[in-house]
């Protein structure tokens, strides 16, 4: 069943510099208890997808498209409505909790708040349900650390704080930006098993450039270049047998396998190359790549590619 | 739920803050109907003069006159100048004019009741000679000797030498204390009690704020002189007196030199009336006679017909006032004046002639002239910061005859510390008491570069020469000396103004010579005890008009204001994510 | 020629703080080893446990609380400032933040020259044909002599701080961190070409990073560190 | 493309970033009216401002703002009061400014001599400013120089401060580090990587602070201490404020209003240079608004 | 260990400038006695003879040798002992006791409002920005700003005071009698206040806005705003709960910094208004060269500016978790 299907989704915001077009069509599913992978590097656009789906952008960004969540076109809504889904139905975890969380107010009411405004209860209850939270994502005696402002919290603990935050209300859908990033080799660990262990239940979409951690976590993988998807597929196929160059080129640079770097740097996103928007740097580029952009193309079951190799 | 409830608070506040305001415009009380308020105030703002007993008030005019209002003298003036007997009904000169035989008013009580007799004379000038450090209004102390009582209502004042204007400087000047409060008191500066204010006198301090320069006076019904034709008297410090006048904050005020204009727009307006008098207050160019070239009479002269006084007088005081007598004393003093002084009218040619003749000549050409050494002919001006407009003509008007001046401006301290050091060349100065022969003392006053023994063998003379033509002539012989000598040229003598609201009191007058030894202001105390009435017609009284009640509008406007801007920012807010 | 490049001897880096009651934050704690010459010593550590203040220390940008280092045989902590300066161009460091350790108001070009302007007598001319060289060999368009950091992506800048890192021949280098802050193909890039340039002018290099897998790659010997002591040696190969 | 081709289009790329504001052009055009004002003042005004005329005309055809107490063309005194006025303000602020971002470069740089500098510092910051300038000034004599020395005097602390503040960020910057261990002498790190890049913060700060001056100097020229002979904004008003009908006549209309207007025009363009420069300056507030 | 070194500064300042205003003053050109005899160069001509003078000179103290009488002042000092004023002859305290209440009267209420008016105005417009409500506070604020205090000050007393008669344009309370209810006299009280308050408020309110602005557009660029939005919040609940404290953070010392600007502002309201203040009686005490009540009004101005900081420093941790525990 799907929950979440978002239909040719287009982003764009205007710069100083000029139009930056940061999601390009986008198709994606997301279906009950799945565990989406969204991979790619800086600046590809992955995390304006996010953002793009809870409508947190600024104001002068032009959303296109359809966000079908549980039937309804979440570009639709009107602001009022929109709040309600927020927090509730699909939650976010933003990147970088040293910053994503409030320095001013304790772990406690950031997670109460959010209870108290999407459910009828007293604030006291808020603030008990809080605990119960931060309990869930194992943090050690959450009556007291309620209490504290983030900068008692360590790295990792603030990061569970962010997942709690997000769990408050129990959404169908977490959407995680980048939540494993610059953390220590142990506690990512550790993290990905607690988001792992929440959301046995749930539906997620994990966004990460972090590939060892959306291979641990993730159902299916969509990896993204330049604001487009690549290759989607599951997590095994993808990583067992990655059939977009760019996938492999990124597979390849990982310092386990070889640290083979693609070579190159990534476009901007204002104004991409003709034809493929990989085809600079890749190794397997023809004369039709230059000229003509290759559309998705399924080649096995659920494993999709963007590629004329396989058209 | 919750942007409503700080709206709602931030609305209330609105609400509460204007309509607090409005209830007040509403609601203007002003004392009870029946009673004669009069209140004024100085034209300077600031209106403390300090605590009005004889030791606590500040030592300038309004101070002591605030306090003569509680405390009487023993002589005091009339209108015209005149010494009227006041708390003493007559007296008696010994020959040698060192003895002064009082014999005192009868029935005179002070405010708490007890009775005024000799014995408070004799106490009075005996404390007040001891604590002259804090009596400074007064400086001819030196001359009492002692006091004798003869009888309740006799006092004998002894002199150490004869002092001829006794009768006024001494007699008419000295506030009369009550022993029976003052005897304990040994730090009378700092003794400011309820008691230290009390007098004989027509009015009685009753209330005395400090922050606010707030003094409130009652009249003394039981005054000797009978009771004053005003029930209450107040006076305020305002920071436009004019524009206090016309809101109807006061009723009356005073104005003098330029601000003297300020007349012009209530010469015509119904409810006020104008009345016009001499400030006995003169404004002097000081010259250094010890320092070359001005102690040069020749020079000093030269200097004089380079001044353009008449200039000066239109341009900056735009008449409201006169060019002044060269010999100090104000032309008013019929008694004292000497009309037949040089007045060094502006001459150009005559000054330019006089410079050359003293070799200083300007031989490079550039309109400026130089010393025999070559060295260019140009002084430092110094001038408290009010005169710098009199000093800015003043420099144009010398450069007209190659005299270079620049003008320094100096804080008052400061310009007395240099002319106490007699490091300067010119300066612009003023000073009141011009009505009084004693300014003859020192004419460079505050300056004091100008010795001449002849002259101060004279002064000296006419202080002890009881004969008042004999004086006289003495007086004209200094006025003379100070005219031809130069030792300062004085400039102009500004004219005052009293404006008043003639409904609420149209007795005033400026008195002759001044108050006391020459205050000039409008407040004699004969002028609420209804004196003048007697004398001159009240000009200048039309139907009296209100000042227009506070409207509540504007603030209810503020308000609805407030609250609309409140209502749209925060549907700014509201909308700005949709 | 000695065979050790660096030692450090139990070498300690306490911050107080307080007034009354002192309290030391023991950011390094008693460290010593020595790294030979042309030797990688690869440094982990979770974030915290003091591994970057040890590189500063190495390089005396911050001075110890006790211990000795020496560079060569010289023990540096004996060095006076101008003594200090002489030695300074034969170790060099490498940041993190690539465009943090570039100031953004210089020009690419006016950065790698920097050090050749400072420590060289060589005229403009010479100047800006071994920058040109310098540009070169890291990897970079000579177009991009007179661009500003700013216009630069982050592998661009780390290449940028690498050409002005050799400019001066340097023996020692401490890369802290180095590719952190930039992406897997990136990385890649960058680790390949720090190998290269090692191989190229045989450095002696710390290099420090909480990855793993990235300092076995680059490492001939790796130590492990944990709040500010040494706690082991980790294999090179797993 | 040679090196001047390169800074001509860094200029320009400067201005364009700048006149995005609207509000930054404006200020810089009211600025420029007044400083051609200030410069041409000889050339502008109808009347020498120190002739006398018949005084308290109200405007006319000779007058076209009437005269003063003393009979002065105010119109030329206006035009004249910019040349004061401006003068004040600039020099003191560069004068300031520079001694300002010698001892905070020094202080920021150098640990004990911060320590020192601060607590000089501190004890100016506590001290009200306007008090101690009446003070001073009257300790001083009014004159248009000694209040350049007050102003510069009182004018520093706050900046050395500020230039500190961003010192001691800066000093910990990589390239701040890198620079050092290039054998680099502090001089040159200081001239060479922390100056240009405390420079942005400087010219706000200018601009801030000869707007402090323009105040502080008509205040004390309205409280009767600066020059009196000196034609500032300032002391017109004060000859004005002093002039007994000024409340109750229509002559603050022609006599008060446009010296004030002046003054508060000019603060309000150095006010409006000054928040565009700081939206220049400062990236993260780039492009939020659009005024 | 930090509120030491703080309390030490505090000290220290506060010394420095009690020395500070006993030996310039007394460097100065002129003394107190050019004062005690009227006003020279514009009242009646008093010469004092020099037994007179030197009389004086020893009743206030001023023959003793310089340190000497700095001696004395600290030990009266120690003693709370302020002096006593040669021109106004009385107790400094009691001097500057009365004065002081309406100072800070008028300090408190128009810094309460300005500093609220600025914060919330600075919040909305920062939250609005680029929208028509910014960008007309911007250009209103920055334009209401830019008049000096004076000018305003004369240009309200023109306008509501003389031409529509609203407000009283002059001193602290009406110079009527008898108040029939404590209410009324407070009424009083404040409808004196507000031309003064508001030409202060106007004045200063366009430099917290600002502050608070600019403050509040960085706070906007944080996560956390990201966060409260993605919990769904209100955007009212997130700038009044979210925003505002993080932004009041860093401008709270810049505020109190303002207090000394305030202190100018007064003076001139003061002057302008006819206001009782501390202000106005600094300026005379200059003037007349009265040695004790500059030594005193100086003090004071200095602790209310320490106070000031203090303030801002306890309001800073309370805001601040961070500062709070250790």
């Amino acid at each position: 069943m799907t929950l979440l299907k978002l239909k040719r989704l287009r982003t764009c915001f205007p710069t100083r510099d000029g139009l930056v077009k940061a999601v390009n069509t986008v198709d994606l599913e997301i279906g009950a208890n799945e565990i989406l992978g969204l991979i790619g590097e800086t600046g590809c656009g992955k995390s304006i997808l996010g953002m793009s789906i809870m409508r947190l952008l600024q104001p002068s960004t032009r959303i296109e498209g359809e966000i079908i969540y549980k039937g309804q076109d979440l570009l639709k809504l009107s602001e009022a409505e929109m709040r309600k889904i927020r927090g509730k139905e699909i939650a976010m975890i933003l990147q970088n909790p040293a910053t994503a969380l409030n320095p001013v107010l304790t772990v406690g009411d950031q997670i109460a708040e959010a209870i108290w405004l999407h459910q009828t209860m007293t604030k006291r209850e808020a603030r008990e349900k809080a605990i119960e939270v931060l309990r869930s994502v194992k943090i050690p005696s959450p009556e007291k650390m309620a209490n504290e402002c983030p900068h008692k919290f360590s790295g990792g603990m603030k990061e569970r704080a962010m997942i709690a935050i997000g769990l408050a209300c129990n959404p169908a859908l977490i959407i995680a930006d980048e939540p494993t990033r610059g953390l220590d080799a142990s506690t990512k660990e550790q993290i990905i098993k607690l988001m792992k262990e929440v959301t046995e239940e749930k539906s997620m979409l994990f966004i990460t450039h972090d590939l060892d951690a959306a291979a641990e976590i993730c159902d299916t993988v969509a990896v993204m270049y330049a604001g487009e998807l690549v290759e989607c597929a599951k997590t095994g196929d993808l990583f067992g047998k990655p059939l977009h160059p760019y996938t492999m080129g990124l597979l390849d640079s990982l310092p386990c396998r070889g640290l083979k770097p693609i070579r190159g740097m990534s476009p901007s996103l204002i104004d991409y190359p003709s034809g493929c928007r990989f085809h600079p740097r890749c190794d397997y580029a023809s004369a039709i790549c230059e000229k003509k952009h290759p559309e998705m193309v399924k080649v096995e079951d659920r494993h999709y590619v963007r590629c004329f190799m396989y058209l | 739920m919750i942007n409503r409830r700080f709206l709602a608070v931030l609305a209330l506040v609105v609400l509460v803050y204007s309509a607090s305001v409005g209830v007040m415009a509403l609601s203007v009380s002003a004392g009870t109907a029946t009673e004669k308020v009069v209140k004024f105030a100085g034209d300077v703002p600031g209106g403390d003069w300090g605590y009005p007993s004889p030791f606590g008030f500040y030592p300038r005019g309004p101070g002591y006159i605030r306090m003569s209002f509680i405390f009487d003298t023993l002589t005091w003036k009339d209108r015209n100048g005149t010494v009227i007997p006041w708390l003493a009904d007559s007296w008696e000169m010994s020959e040698d004019g060192r003895t002064w035989t009082f014999h005192l008013h009868h029935g005179v009580k002070w405010h708490d009741g007890e009775p005024f007799t000799a014995k408070d004379v004799q106490f009075s000038f005996d404390y007040i000679t001891r604590h002259r450090t804090a009596f400074k209004w007064f400086q001819s102390l030196s001359y009492i000797d002692h006091v004798d009582v003869v009888d309740d209502y006799t006092a004998v004042v002894h002199l150490k030498e004869p002092f001829a204007p006794f009768l006024v400087d001494i007699a008419g000047n000295v506030p009369m204390i009550p022993e029976h409060i003052w005897k304990n008191v040994s730090d009378p500066g700092k003794f400011v009690d309820k008691r230290a204010v009390i007098g004989t006198g027509p009015f009685k301090l009753v209330k005395y704020d400090k922050e606010q320069g707030y003094y409130e006076w009652v009249a003394n019904s039981d005054y000797f002189k009978g009771k004053p034709i005003i029930d209450r008297l107040i006076s305020l410090s305002v920071n436009d007196a004019a524009a206090a006048l016309l809101t109807g904050a006061i009723d009356e005020s005073s104005f003098w030199g330029q601000r003297a204009k300020v007349a012009s727009s209530f010469e015509d307006k119904p409810g006020f009336a104008v009345r016009w008098g001499p400030s006995y207050w003169v404004l002097k160019v000081i010259f250094n006679c010890e320092r070359y070239p001005t102690n040069i009479t020749a020079f000093r002269k030269a200097l004089a017909y380079s001044i353009n006084r008449t200039e000066i007088v239109e341009q900056v005081v735009h008449g409201y006032g006169i060019t002044a007598n060269t010999g100090l004393i104000h032309p008013d003093i019929t008694g004292w004046y000497n009309p037949d002084l040089p007045d060094y009218e502006h001459n150009v040619t005559k000054a330019a002639g006089i410079l050359d003749a003293l070799g200083f000549i300007d031989h490079d050409g550039d309109g400026v002239r130089e010393y025999s050494d070559g060295e260019k002919l140009e002084f430092e001006l110094l001038t408290p910061s009010k005169f710098a407009r009199e000093a800015e003509l003043i420099k144009s008007q010398l450069a007209e005859v190659g005299i270079g001046v620049n003008v320094k401006v100096l804080d008052m301290s400061t310009l007395d510390d240099i002319l106490k050091e007699g490091n300067f060349f010119l300066v612009i100065s003023g000073h009141g008491g011009i009505a009084n022969p004693n300014i003859l003392q020192q004419p460079d006053w505050p300056g004091g570069t100008f010795k001449n023994e002849t002259y101060s063998a004279l002064y000296k003379e006419q202080r002890e020469t009881m004969d008042p033509a004999k004086r006289r002539a003495l007086v004209f012989q200094l006025q003379k000396i100070v005219a031809e000598e130069l030792p300062t040229y004085a400039l102009y003598h500004p004219r005052m103004c009293c404006i008043y609201r003639p409904e609420k009191l149209d007795t005033w007058f400026f008195t002759r010579g001044g108050v006391g030894i020459g205050i000039p202001i409008e407040m004699n105390k004969l002028v609420f005890l209804g004196e003048a009435k007697k004398g001159e017609a009240t000009e200048g009284t039309a139907t009296p008009s209100s000042p227009a009640p506070r409207q509540p509008g504007f603030e209810v406007v503020c308000a609805i204001a407030g609250l609309l801007t409140v209502t749209y920012l925060k549907y700014r807010v509201g909308v700005r994510r949709r | 020629m000695i065979e050790v490049e660096v030692e450090v001897r139990d070498l300690k880096k306490y911050y107080t703080s307080g007034v009354l009651k002192k309290r030391y934050i023991k950011a390094v704690d008693g460290v010593s080893f020595s790294i030979k010459r042309g030797e990688t010593l690869g440094l982990v550590g979770e974030s915290g446990c003091g591994k970057s203040t040890l590189g500063k220390l190495l390089l005396r940008l911050i001075d110890p609380t006790s211990g000795e280092i020496f560079f060569d045989g010289i023990n540096l902590l004996r060095l006076n400032r101008k003594e200090l300066r002489k030695i300074r161009p034969r170790m060099q460091m490498i940041f993190q933040d690539p465009y943090a350790s570039l100031n953004p108001r210089m020009k690419i070009g006016e950065c790698i020259a920097e050090p050749l302007k400072l420590q060289t007598d060589l005229t403009k001319r010479e100047i800006r044909e071994r920058v040109m060289e310098l540009i070169e060999t890291v990897g970079l368009n000579t177009e991009h002599v007179n661009r500003y950091p700013f216009q630069l992506s982050g592998g661009q800048n780390q290449r940028v701080v690498l050409a002005r890192v050799i400019a001066l021949n340097p023996e020692f280098i401490v890369a802290d961190e180095p590719t952190s802050a930039l992406d897997v193909s990136v990385q890649a890039q960058i680790l390949n070409l720090m190998k290269e340039m090692k191989e190229k002018f045989t450095l002696t290099v710390l290099f420090i990073s909480h990855d793993l897998e990235v300092v076995r790659h680059m490492s001939d010997r790796i130590l492990v560190m944990k709040a500010g002591k040494i706690c082991g040696e980790e294999p090179v190969k797993s | 493309m040679t090196e001047k081709t390169i800074e001509l289009t860094d200029l320009r790329r400067l201005w364009d970033t700048y006149s995005e504001k609207r509000i930054g052009v404006i200020g810089l055009v009211i600025m420029l009216v007044f400083i051609v004002m200030a410069v041409f003042a000889p050339y502008i005004a109808p009347h020498d401002p120190y002739e006398l005329y018949n005084p308290m005309e109200p405007p006319g055809p000779d007058h076209l703002l009437g005269t003063n107490d003393i009979g002065q063309d105010i119109l030329s005194e206006l035009i004249y009061g910019a040349r004061v006025s401006l003068f004040i303000a600039f020099f003191v602020s560069i004068v300031s400014g520079l001694i300002g971002t010698i001892l905070g470069l020094l202080s920021g740089y150098y640990e004990h001599v911060g320590f020192f500098i601060m607590r000089i510092v501190d004890a100016f910051l506590a001290i009200p400013r306007l008090p101690l300038i009446i003070l001073i000034a009257a300790f001083m004599r009014p004159s248009i120089w000694n209040l350049v020395i007050i102003f510069t005097i009182l004018g520093w602390p706050i900046t050395t401060r500020i230039i500190r503040s961003e010192v001691l960020s800066l000093r910990t910057r990589n390239y701040v580090e890198a620079a050092r261990m290039l054998g680099a002498p502090d001089s040159y790190i200081m001239i060479k990587h922390i100056l240009p890049n405390v420079f942005p913060l400087l010219v706000v700060r200018l601009v801030v602070e000869a707007s402090h001056v323009i105040l502080a100097e008509s205040s004390l020229s309205f409280l009767g201490l600066g020059d009196p002979t000196a034609k500032s904004w300032g002391m017109i008003l004060h000859y004005a404020f002093m002039y007994p009908t000024i409340y109750i006549s229509d002559v603050w209309k022609w006599w008060m209003l446009p010296p004030g207007l002046c003054i508060v025009l000019t603060i309000l363009s150095l006010m409006f240079i000054g928040y565009a420069l700081e939206e220049l300056v400062n990236p993260r507030l780039r492009g939020m608004t659009q005024v | 260990m930090h509120q030491i070194t703080k309390i030490a500064g505090y000290v220290t300042i506060i010394l420095a400038v009690i020395s500070f205003n006993f030996f310039l003053p007394r460097f100065m050109p002129g003394d107190p006695l050019s004062f005690l005899t009227g006003a020279p160069g514009m009242d009646m001509p008093i010469v004092l003879d020099e037994a007179t003078r030197a009389k004086l000179l020893a009743y206030y103290g001023l023959d003793k040798p310089l340190l000497q009488q700095f001696a004395d002042y600290m030990i009266k000092l120690m003693h709370g002992d302020l002096g006593w004023s040669t021109y106004y002859n009385a107790p400094v305290s009691s001097i500057l006791a009365g004065r002081l209440k309406w100072t800070l009267l008028l300090i408190g209420t128009s810094t309460l409002l300005y500093i609220a008016l600025g914060i919330v105005l600075g919040a909305i417009s920062a939250w609005n920005r680029g929208g028509k409500s910014d960008v007309g506070l911007l250009l209103l604020l920055l334009s209401v700003g830019s008049f000096p205090p004076f000018f305003l000050g004369m240009l309200l007393i023109i306008l509501f005071g003389v031409k529509l008669n609203l407000f009283p344009v002059f001193g602290a309370q009406s110079p009527f009698m008898a108040y029939s209810s404590p209410v009324e006299e407070a009424m009083d009280i404040l409808h004196h206040l507000i031309l003064p308050a508001t030409t202060l408020v106007i004045t200063h309110i366009g430099g917290v806005y600002l502050l608070m602005r600019n403050s509040m557009l960085n706070v906007i660029g944080e996560d956390y705003i990201l966060t409260a939005r993605a919990k769904g919040l209100a955007e009212w609940y997130i700038l009044r709960k979210h925003a505002m404290k993080n932004a009041l953070l860093p401008i709270t010392t810049m505020i109190a910094l303002r207090v000394g600007f305030m202190i100018s502002g007064t003076i001139l309201v003061e002057t302008v208004f006819a206001y009782p203040g501390v202000g106005m009686l600094l300026f005379d005490a200059v003037m007349y060269r009265d040695y004790p009540l500059l030594q005193g009004a100086f003090l004071i101005i200095t602790l209310v500016i320490i106070a000031a900081n203090f303030v801002a420093d306890m309001v800073y941790l309370r805001l601040d978790p961070r500062l709070r525990h250790d």
